[in-house]
C-alpha cells in the first residue's frame, strides 16, 4: 500500500479548493509531481506543496492501493476526494465543503466533522464521518433533479438541513439529529436518522426515510400502520401525497 | 473596430450557390470588411479546403426574457460546458442555455456569422437588445411577435389592413425588430385565462377573430409593407399528434397572397414540430412525407427543420399552453411569462431519449423533411435552438443529412418500432456540399431578405468560413466522423474581414451588428393607429407609451433596413 | 421576533445617519397585551436579548401583532440580534427568531454609537 | 434662475414597482416638485444629504481625496486581494452592473447582490420549479383573485395596489377592487391585511406546511389534511383552496415574510408548485415582490453574463454559483474574503451584526451617493450620482420588464458606471506596471 500524508503549512484564512487531493489524481504521480498539483486559494493558483507539507511513498501506484492521510485542520479545504473512484482518504480532523463530491468508489473517512455539501452527487463508495456533517449531505447541485445515486454515507454525529435532497439511490445513516427537510424530493434512496428532524420527506416520490426520534410530519402524509423494527415501534406514513408520492416515512412512536 | 484590412483567401474550393458557384477552386478577396473583386494584404491559405459564406441561422432563441429565464431556472445547465476567461474571451457557461459570450464564440467557431432571435414581444424588446448587444462577433436581429397582440386583433377584426400595416410598422420600430413573428396566433390571448385555441378557425376569446384571420391579415400587411422577410409562423397546435392537418390548412390560407419581394410569403418555423400524425402519443407517427409533398408542389412557403437531437434541451416558446402541457407531461420545472396585451410564453427543460419512441420519431421527422423536400432553398437547417437541441450540434445534423450510413448507425440505437412510424430508413438521399451551403447559408439569407449575407459576391459582407476538409477527397457519406469534427471548429471563421476564430480558438471578439427594419406608412394611417394605441396605454398597459419603445441607446451597432410603402419594390 | 419593511423605514433608508431614520427604525412593536404586561408606556424602552446579541429599542404597541411576537423594522438595530448562520442557502434568518424582551431604562443607541464598537 | 420645466413620465427609482408615470418639476437644476410618486419615491427624487468628495482613510480617519486617487486605491485593494467580494448592485443601472461583472472577472472576485438578503431563497426555489409569472399589466387586466403572502405592499410598495394589483382597473377588471377577492397570508395583521377580504394568520415558520395542505385541498385530496395546519383551521384552508380554484385569473405575490422564515427556499419551491397545479384548474401566476428598484436587473445581467443570477464566484476565472457557499453573508460569516467593494447597498446595516463585523476587519471600498454605516467602516469612499435622478440607464421591474430610467437634473459627480470604469482602468494600469516591473 502506498501512503501519502498531507499537512497544512498554516491555518487558512481564505478557503482552499483542492479537488486534486484524491487517490485517482495522485495514483499515477511521483511525490514531486503530486507536490506540484494545482490548488486554488481564492484567485491565486498554487501548488499543493506551497500550502501543504506533502510526504510519503514516491512510487506511483494504483488508486485502490493508495491511502491519503490528512493531518491537521482541513475545515477550510474544499472538494477533498472529489470524483474519487478507489483508494482511501483519511482525515484526522475536520474537512471543508464538498468533500467526496461525485464520489464513485473508495473510502472517505473523516474523524472530525464535514462541512456542507458532503458527498454531493455521490454515486458509489463509502463516506464515514465521526463528527457532524453540515447542510446538503448527499444532495444534488442547485437546479439538478438528481442528487446522490449510490454508495453509502454514515455520520456518527448530526447533520444539517436538506439532508439527501433529491436523493436517487444509495443510503445515508445519521446517528444524531438532522436539520429541516431531510430527504426532500427523495426519489429512491434510503435515509436513517437516529435522532430527530423537521418536515422530512417533503415531495418524496419513492424511497424510505426512518426517523427514530421525533419528526414534525407534513399534512400531506397519510398515516398508515405501526410497524416494529428491531424491537422498536414506528408509525408509518405514505407520501408525499402532494405529488402522489409512493415514499415511506417511518417515525419512532412516542413522537407527534 | 479597426483591423478591416484587405485579405485574400487563396485556392479554396468555394461553395457559393447564391452566385452559381458549386465547388470551384478560386481566390476570394475582402476589402473594407466586404467581399471584393480584388484586394491585397494578408493571405489565407485555403488550398483545397472547403470554403463557404459565413453561416446564417434564421431561427434560434439567443436573447431575451425566455432565454434568460432558461438560464435562471437551470444552474444545472450553466455548469455544463464552462470555459474560463481568456485574454480575448469572457467566460463561457451553459449547454442548452449558454451565456451571451458563449453564444457568440460557439457560433463563430462553427463558421456562423449571423443568427436571428426568433421571438420577441415588443414590450420586452429592450431586454432582448440588451442581450443581443452582449453577444460578441455575430450579426443579429430579432423577430417581433404580433400573433396575440390586442391592437393587431382589433385591426384584423375591423378588416382595416392599412391600420394593421401601420401597427406592424410601429411595432417593428418600437421593438427595433426585423420581421413579423406569429406564434400560435390567438393562443396567447386564450392562455390569458388558461385556455388555448384549437385550430385556425377556432375563435379567439374576447376578440371577434380567428387565428386564420390573424395570419392572413398579418401576411397581407407584411407584403403591403414590402418587408425584407415574410411572416414567420409557428403554427397552431404545434407539438401535438395529428397536427399536420393544421399545418396544411394554414399553408393553404396563404397560397394566393402575392409576395412583394423575390421570396416566400410565409416561413414556417421548426416544421418538425408540426408534421405529426396519429391521434395521441400512442399511435404517434411521422407525416413528413405529406408535408414535404406540399412544399414540393407549392412555392409560397419555406421552412426550417427544427431538428431534434437526443440529450438535453430547453424548450422555450411564446406558445405558452404548449409549455404547460410539456411541464405536466414530463413533470419538469415550468416557467411561464404572459405579456400584457401581447403574448405569453413558457420555458421547460427537456431531455430527449433514444429509447423513447416518440422522441425517436421526432428525430426522424426533421431529417425526413430535409431529405424529402426536393429544393434545398425551401429548407433551412435549424434545431430551433435550444428547443430541439443546442445549436452547437449543427455538425451532427449536417452529417446526418449527408450520410445514409450515419443515419443507419443512429437508427440501430433507437426504438425498434421507429421504421413503422417514419419513412426515414428507406430514404437513400445524401445531401452534398451545395445543398448544405444552401440550407445553412444562401437560403436563410434569402428567406430573411438579407442581401449581403449568405453569399460571396462583391459587396457581400466579408463573412467566410473555411473548413479543414477537402471536398475533392472526403467521402461525406463514409467519413461522417471527420466531417462532423471539421464542421465543429472551422479552420478559419472570418467575420467582416476579421479572422475571429481559428481552429476553434477565438482570436478576436468584435461586437456584431443588429439588423432592424424601419418601414414607412402613410401618416394618416399612423395617426389613426396612434389614437387606438394611446387609449390602450392609458387604460390597459402598465407602462406609459413614452417609455415603451426601445431607445437607440440599446442598439449601438444598429443596421437599419428601410422598407414600407415608399420603398420601391426590389427587383432581384 | 420578525423584522420587515415599513413605510417610514423605506423613506429613510437613503439617509441612514439622520434622526428621522433613527426614529423610524430604532423601535420595537409589541402586541397590546404584551405591551401592558411588560408595564410599558409610550416612550419607554425595551431590551431585546438572545444568543446573538442585545439591543435597546423604543417600545410601541401594535394592535395587528399577536401576543408573544415582536416586530422590528428591518435595519441595523434589528440585525444586532440576527445570527450569521445562512442555513446553507445564503440568506440569514431575519425572521422567526427567539428573543427575550424586558422593559429597560437604558437609552437607545444612535446609529454611530451602535456601530462604534464593531470590528474593534 | 431658469424656467421651471416639467418632465413627464419619469421612472421612479425606488422600489421594484418602477412607476413610470412620475411628473417632475425642475427649476434651476433642482427638483422642485414630484407628482404621482408615493412617499418613498418622492423622498428619493427630492433628494437627501449627499457625500460630495471621495475619501480615503488615513491614520484611521477618512480624508478627502481626488477621484483618481480613490480609483487607484480601490484598484490597489482589489488587486491585492485573493478573494474580493463585490457586493450590492441593486440600486444602480444595468450599465453599471455590466461594468461591475467585468471588474469581478478582472480581479477574480465574488459578485453578489442584495438578493442574498431578500429574494435569494426565491431564486433557489425558481431553480427547483421554474416561475409561472406574467407582467404586472396582465394582473391588472385579468386578475380577479390576488393573494399577498408574507408581503406588505401597503408599506413596501405603496403604489402597487393602485397601478398593478388589488385596486387597479383593466380590460377584464373594470370594477377594480370591488371585482376582486384579496387574500393576505401573514403572521401579523399588516396594513395590507387590513384591506383584504380575507386575512389568514399563520404561525411563524409554518408556510411550508400550509402550502402543502393547500396543494392537497386543491387536488381534492383533503381527507389526509389534519384539522389544523400552521394555526389555520382546515375549514378555512378548504375555503381558500376553493376560492383559488374558482378564480378566473389568480395572482400570488410573495415577499420576505416567506423567504426569511423557516423553510426558506423550500417555501417558495412549494408555492411555485401550488401555482403550477392551480393552472390545471384555472389560470394562476406568481411573482416575488422585489424591493430595490433594480435588484431584478442584477439578476438578469448576471444571468446573461455568467449563467447565474446571483452569488457568482469568479475567482477561478469561470463562474461558479452556490448560495450557501458563495453568497455575501456566507463568505463574511466564514471570513472567507479579504477585501470588499460595496456599491449601491449598505451592507453594514443590512447584514446580521456578526456578518457585518467581518467587513470591519478587511479593506472596504464604498460607492454610494449617501453616507451610511458602511461608510464608517470603509477604506475608500466614492460618492456617485443618483440613478434615475441624475443618471439615466436601465432597470428591471419586479416582473422582469426593462425600463429606461431618465436623467432629471445635472450632477457633477460621476455615475456608478463611470466610477467602475475608472477603477477598471486603474486595475489595467497597475497590472501593466507590475508586469513591466516583473519583466
Amino acid at each position: 500500500m502506498r501512503s501519502i500524508t498531507i499537512t497544512p503549512q498554516k491555518a487558512f484564512c481564505i478557503s482552499v479548493e483542492a479537488e486534486n487531493i484524491s487517490p485517482d489524481k495522485f495514483a499515477p504521480l511521483t511525490l514531486s509531481q503530486i507536490k506540484s498539483l494545482v490548488v486554488w486559494q481564492g484567485n491565486r493558483q498554487k501548488t499543493l506543496s506551497e500550502l501543504f507539507v506533502v510526504e510519503g511513498d514516491d512510487a506511483p501506484a494504483k488508486a485502490e492501493e493508495l491511502t491519503i492521510r490528512l493531518i491537521g485542520d482541513f475545515s477550510q479545504v474544499k472538494r477533498i476526494g472529489e470524483g474519487m473512484t478507489a483508494g482511501v482518504v483519511l482525515a484526522e480532523e475536520s474537512v471543508g465543503m464538498h468533500a467526496g463530491n461525485n464520489m464513485l468508489g473508495g473510502l472517505l473517512s473523516i474523524s472530525g466533522s464535514a462541512d456542507d455539501w458532503l458527498a454531493r452527487e455521490m454515486r458509489g463508495g463509502k463516506v464515514l464521518v465521526m463528527g457532524n456533517a453540515g447542510n446538503y449531505v448527499g444532495s444534488g447541485y442547485r437546479g439538478e433533479k438528481c442528487g446522490m445515486r449510490g454508495g453509502e454515507i454514515e455520520v456518527r454525529g448530526s447533520a444539517g438541513a436538506f439532508l439527501g435532497e433529491h436523493l436517487c439511490g444509495g443510503s445515508i445513516r445519521i446517528a444524531g439529529d438532522a436539520g429541516d427537510f431531510a430527504g426532500a424530493a427523495n426519489q429512491g434512496g434510503t435515509i436513517f436518522i437516529g435522532g430527530s428532524t423537521y418536515l422530512p420527506g417533503a415531495e418524496m416520490s419513492k424511497g424510505t426515510i426512518t426517523v427514530k426520534g421525533e419528526a414534525k410530519v407534513l399534512p400531506s402524509f397519510q398515516k398508515t400502520e405501526i410497524v416494529q423494527i428491531d424491537g422498536l415501534a414506528f408509525q408509518k406514513y405514505a407520501g408525499d401525497l402532494v405529488d402522489n408520492g409512493k415514499g415511506e416515512l417511518l417515525v419512532g412512536v412516542g413522537s407527534s | 473596430m479597426g483591423g478591416l484590412k484587405e485579405m485574400i483567401i487563396k485556392g479554396g474550393i468555394v461553395y457559393d450557390p447564391a452566385n452559381g458557384i458549386y465547388g470551384e477552386e478560386m481566390d476570394l478577396f475582402i476589402d473594407q470588411g466586404r467581399m471584393a473583386l480584388q484586394a491585397k494584404g494578408e493571405e489565407i491559405d485555403a488550398r483545397g479546403l472547403l470554403v463557404m459564406p459565413g453561416g446564417v441561422d434564421a431561427h434560434s432563441h439567443i436573447a431575451g426574457k425566455k432565454v434568460n429565464t432558461g438560464r435562471i431556472m437551470r444552474p444545472d445547465d450553466a455548469r455544463q460546458g464552462t470555459e474560463p476567461r481568456s485574454a480575448v474571451c469572457r467566460p463561457s457557461t451553459g449547454y442548452t442555455v449558454p451565456n451571451c459570450y458563449a453564444m457568440g464564440y460557439r457560433y463563430a467557431r462553427m463558421g456562423y456569422t449571423t443568427a436571428f432571435e426568433a421571438a420577441t414581444p415588443i414590450l420586452e424588446a429592450r431586454h432582448t437588445h440588451e442581450e443581443l448587444e452582449e453577444i460578441p462577433i455575430i450579426d443579429k436581429g430579432a423577430l417581433t411577435l404580433f400573433g396575440s397582440n390586442w391592437q393587431v386583433k382589433e385591426c384584423v377584426r375591423d378588416k382595416d389592413l392599412a391600420k394593421l400595416a401601420a401597427n406592424v410598422a410601429w411595432g417593428l420600430c418600437a421593438a427595433r425588430g426585423y420581421g413579423v413573428k406569429i406564434v400560435n396566433p390567438g393562443g396567447g390571448e386564450a392562455w390569458g385565462f388558461g385556455a388555448n385555441v384549437k385550430g385556425v378557425n377556432d375563435p379567439v376569446p374576447n376578440f371577434d377573430v380567428t387565428p386564420a384571420e390573424i395570419i392572413t391579415g398579418l401576411a397581407q400587411a407584411n407584403e403591403m409593407l414590402n418587408l425584407p422577410h415574410s411572416i414567420h409562423l409557428h403554427f397552431n397546435n404545434l407539438g401535438k399528434p395529428g397536427n399536420y392537418t393544421t399545418a396544411i390548412e394554414t399553408l393553404d390560407l396563404l397560397k394566393d397572397i402575392k409576395p412583394s419581394r423575390m421570396r416566400q410569403v410565409v416561413h414556417v418555423a421548426h416544421m418538425q414540430f408540426s408534421a405529426y400524425g396519429g391521434t395521441s402519443w400512442r399511435d404517434f407517427e411521422s407525416k413528413a412525407p405529406v408535408i414535404a409533398d406540399y412544399f414540393n408542389c407549392h412555392n409560397h412557403a419555406t421552412m426550417d427543420m427544427g431538428q431534434l437531437l437526443f440529450g438535453s434541451a430547453t424548450t422555450m416558446t411564446a406558445d405558452a399552453p404548449l409549455e404547460y402541457g410539456n411541464a405536466r407531461l414530463t413533470h419538469n420545472k415550468w416557467s411561464n411569462h404572459d405579456i400584457e396585451l401581447e403574448e405569453s410564453s413558457g420555458v421547460v427543460p427537456m431531455t430527449y431519449f433514444r429509447k423513447m419512441l416518440v422522441n425517436a420519431v421526432q428525430w426522424a421527422i426533421g431529417l425526413e423533411l430535409a431529405l424529402l423536400v426536393n429544393d434545398p432553398w425551401k429548407v433551412l437547417m435549424t434545431t430551433d435552438h435550444p428547443n430541439g437541441s443546442p445549436f452547437v450540434n449543427y455538425p451532427e445534423v449536417v452529417t446526418l443529412l449527408m450520410s445514409k450510413p450515419k443515419r443507419d448507425l443512429e437508427m440501430a440505437t433507437l426504438h425498434e418500432q421507429l421504421p413503422k412510424r417514419t419513412t426515414l430508413a428507406g430514404l437513400e438521399r445524401e445531401l452534398d456540399w451545395t445543398d448544405i451551403a444552401i440550407m445553412t447559408r444562401a437560403a436563410p439569407a434569402r428567406v430573411l431578405g438579407l442581401a449581403d449575407k449568405g453569399h460571396l459576391g462583391p459587396g457581400a459582407d466579408g463573412d467566410v468560413s473555411i473548413y479543414n476538409l477537402r471536398p475533392d477527397e472526403v467521402d461525406t457519406s463514409l467519413d461522417h466522423a471527420l466531417v462532423k469534427k471539421a464542421l465543429a471548429n472551422a479552420m478559419y471563421t472570418i467575420k467582416g474581414g476579421v479572422v475571429v476564430s481559428k481552429e476553434g480558438r477565438i482570436l478576436a471578439a468584435p461586437p456584431g451588428r443588429t439588423f432592424w427594419v424601419d418601414a414607412t406608412v402613410p401618416q394618416a394611417d399612423a395617426d389613426r393607429l396612434m389614437i387606438d394605441l394611446e387609449e390602450k396605454f392609458a387604460k390597459y398597459y402598465s407602462i406609459q407609451i413614452a417609455n415603451y419603445a426601445v431607445q437607440d441607446a440599446y442598439l449601438p451597432h444598429a443596421n437599419v433596413i428601410r422598407a414600407g410603402l415608399s420603398v420601391p419594390q426590389e427587383v432581384a | 421576533m420578525i423584522s420587515g419593511r415599513t413605510l417610514a423605514q423605506g423613506a429613510g433608508c437613503e439617509s441612514k445617519m439622520s434622526p428621522e431614520f433613527f426614529k423610524a427604525v430604532a423601535i420595537c412593536h409589541l402586541s397590546e397585551k404584551d405591551f401592558k404586561s411588560l408595564g410599558l408606556s409610550e416612550g419607554r424602552n425595551v431590551l431585546l436579548k438572545n444568543e446573538f446579541g442585545q439591543v435597546v429599542l423604543t417600545a410601541k404597541a401594535d394592535a395587528g401583532l399577536p401576543d408573544s411576537m415582536v416586530f422590528i423594522p428591518m435595519g441595523p438595530w434589528a440585525n444586532v440580534i440576527v445570527g450569521k448562520e445562512t442555513g446553507g442557502c445564503g440568506t440569514p434568518h431575519f425572521k422567526g427568531l427567539e428573543v427575550d424582551v424586558a422593559a429597560t431604562n437604558s437609552p437607545v443607541l444612535d446609529i454611530r454609537e451602535l456601530f462604534s464598537g464593531m470590528g474593534a | 434662475m431658469s424656467e421651471a420645466i416639467i418632465i413627464k413620465d419619469a421612472v421612479c427609482s425606488f422600489c421594484g414597482c418602477l412607476c413610470d408615470d412620475i411628473n417632475v418639476e425642475v427649476e434651476g437644476g433642482m427638483v422642485k416638485r414630484v407628482r404621482h410618486a408615493c412617499r418613498l419615491g418622492s423622498s428619493k427624487i427630492m433628494g437627501h444629504a449627499r457625500m460630495e468628495s471621495p475619501m480615503i482613510r488615513k491614520d484611521g480617519k477618512l480624508a478627502a481625496a481626488s477621484f483618481q486617487e480613490a480609483y487607484d486605491r480601490a484598484a490597489e485593494i482589489l488587486l491585492a486581494a485573493a478573494k474580493p467580494l463585490l457586493y450590492g448592485w441593486a440600486s444602480t443601472t444595468c450599465e453599471a452592473q455590466k461594468k461591475g461583472i467585468l471588474l469581478a472577472e478582472e480581479v477574480g472576485g465574488v459578485l453578489d447582490s442584495t438578493a442574498t438578503v431578500c429574494h435569494g431563497p426565491s431564486v433557489i426555489g425558481i431553480e427547483e420549479k421554474g416561475l409561472p409569472g406574467a407582467t404586472l399589466g396582465q394582473v391588472k387586466n385579468r386578475a380577479d383573485t390576488i393573494v399577498f403572502w408574507g408581503c406588505n405592499p401597503a408599506e413596501a410598495h405603496p403604489r402597487h395596489s393602485l397601478r398593478y394589483s388589488s385596486n387597479s382597473c383593466g380590460r377584464f377588471t373594470p370594477k377594480g377592487r370591488e371585482g376582486r377577492k384579496i387574500i393576505v397570508v401573514d403572521v401579523r395583521e399588516t396594513r395590507t391585511a387590513k384591506n383584504a377580504d380575507k386575512f389568514v394568520r399563520i404561525t411563524p415558520g409554518s408556510d411550508y406546511e400550509v402550502i402543502s395542505a393547500l396543494r392537497m385541498l386543491v387536488a381534492g385530496k383533503g381527507e389526509t389534511v389534519p384539522d389544523e395546519v400552521g394555526g389555520v383551521l382546515k375549514a378555512d384552508l378548504a375555503d381558500i383552496a376553493a376560492t383559488l380554484k374558482a378564480a378566473r385569473f389568480g395572482a400570488v405575490f410573495f415577499g420576505l415574510g416567506i423567504t426569511h422564515s423557516r423553510g426558506r427556499y423550500k417555501n417558495i419551491d412549494n408555492a411555485l408548485s401550488l401555482v403550477a397545479e392551480l393552472n390545471s384548474h384555472t389560470k394562476f401566476v406568481i411573482m416575488p415582490m422585489r424591493g430595490h428598484y433594480n435588484v431584478g436587473g442584477i439578476g438578469q445581467v448576471l444571468a446573461w453574463s455568467s449563467g447565474y443570477p446571483m452569488s457568482v464566484d469568479f475567482t477561478r476565472g469561470l463562474p461558479y454559483f452556490n448560495p450557501g457557499e458563495t453568497a455575501a453573508c456566507d463568505l463574511l460569516a466564514r471570513r472567507d474574503v479579504d477585501a470588499a467593494l460595496i456599491i449601491a447597498a449598505d451592507a453594514v446595516s443590512n447584514f446580521p451584526r456578526a456578518t457585518a463585523a467581518a467587513l470591519a476587519d478587511i479593506p472596504v471600498i464604498q460607492i454610494d451617493p449617501y453616507e451610511n454605516p458602511t461608510t464608517l467602516h470603509s477604506e475608500v469612499v466614492i460618492p456617485c450620482a443618483v440613478v434615475g435622478v441624475e443618471v439615466e440607464g436601465t432597470a428591471y421591474r419586479m416582473d422582469g420588464l426593462a425600463l429606461r430610467l431618465r436623467k432629471l437634473v445635472d450632477c457633477s459627480l460621476p455615475s456608478d458606471e463611470e466610477i467602475l470604469r475608472g477603477i477598471l482602468e486603474s486595475v489595467h494600469k497597475q497590472r501593466q506596471l507590475t508586469a513591466n516591473g516583473g519583466a
